[in-house]
């Protein structure tokens, strides 16, 4: 399935783009991270502590246990510091 | 609007007057503006935000309606900048208005403590030493603990 | 000034803006404004606010500086009207600047619960059934039971 | 001893005056209260519950046990209803 990846703040510094269009069979949030780790250290880096990062599939927040099947857009990021 | 993203600045006096003035029936009104302050860091050149298109208004949204359906509210407000800011400008603001005070209080401090922590933003300080993001606050996860139980 | 006493009207936006002006090192600020609202009782022609010359001077400057002494504040302000006031208008505004926002809420609502029932004003609604003296809540004086704890 | 003596709110209004100035021998508040109520209708009428009257002495608020030794000034008011 084709998924539209976004990045956050130091998640997309370190990783070095904002999004990504990404062809994949990961099941959940976790499978995904796992098979984005793999690709370069730049993944690596940014996925290095899964604690440090928050997730939300097509815009709600959920967490790296979630299923993916149907999800259209993935987003990573680290902790949200707003007001 | 009661809910506003915004990427210029705006006028909290301004806006206090005008949510004010809209409010029938309304007893107290409470305001809270966040102000970029001096960084821990060295000395604040800028702050820049950066937030999610989309789910940020999204989230905004649905914070503003739960204050709503908690608090016999007459009106809740929400506004939000992103991109640069300098020190002493307001970051965002809440308003919330309501027949006894104790409702527009509990409401106020609600917004605020779920636009910390759920709300995609995310501030970068620029200073003399370099650019660094904002870490979130152990305090505001758990000041959230209090609208659960 | 940060205690106020005001026989005519003022403008909580204006007052809003020059007080976060004067602020150094705030990261947050907290507005109150009460409001003249109906009556219970009718249709509500005016308010007429009593006071006791000399003490609410004395009790205004010392309900301020409590809250600067209990918490980190960069600054409060106090600011009550007497007189007659018609529904709509401001009756008054309390304002609190801290570096963290918890501090500047609680001193907010500090400030609040012992104006309403430590400070020598007193409230009479004309209405369209008559004229009458607004009863103090029991609900208010136990609001201060929480600050003495 | 001569004390000024302030009435606010429907005390004043059931009194009928705003302050006056009493000579009187009272040792506390609630003596005091005694004699201003033993005199005429309006005064028993403003006095008639005490648990629903306040009472400063010199600007300060206290209590009806309290001592008048000293004082200059005492009021009496409804609970207060600022804010």
């Amino acid at each position: 399935m084709k998924l539209e990846i976004l990045y956050f703040a130091w998640v997309r510094e370190r990783i070095g783009l904002p999004r990504e269009t990404v062809d994949t069979d990961a099941a959940t949030v976790s499978d995904l991270v796992r098979e984005l780790a793999a690709r370069e250290d730049r993944y690596a880096a940014a996925f290095v502590d899964v604690s440090a990062l928050r997730v939300a599939i097509d815009q709600t927040l959920t967490d790296f246990d979630a299923p993916l099947r149907g999800a259209r857009e993935v987003a990573f990021f680290p902790p949200m510091t707003g007001g | 609007m009661t809910v506003r993203l915004l990427d210029t600045a705006f006028d909290p006096g301004a806006e206090t007057t005008a949510f004010t003035a809209a409010q029938s029936g309304a007893g107290g009104i409470v305001t809270f503006c966040g102000v970029v302050r001096d960084s821990a860091q060295g000395k604040l050149d800028r702050m820049e935000i950066e937030h999610y298109p989309g789910m940020t208004e999204r989230a905004l949204t649905d914070i503003r309606d739960e204050a709503m359906a908690r608090w016999p509210l007459t009106g809740a407000m929400i506004l939000h900048r992103h991109g640069t800011l300098r020190p002493g400008e307001t970051i965002m603001m809440v308003a919330t208005a309501a027949r006894h005070r104790a409702d527009a209080f509990a409401a106020a401090e609600f917004l605020m403590d779920y636009l910390k922590s759920r709300a995609p933003f995310w501030k970068k300080e620029v200073t003399s030493a370099g650019a660094d993001w904002v870490a979130a606050r152990d305090c505001d996860e758990a000041a959230l603990d209090r609208w659960t139980r």
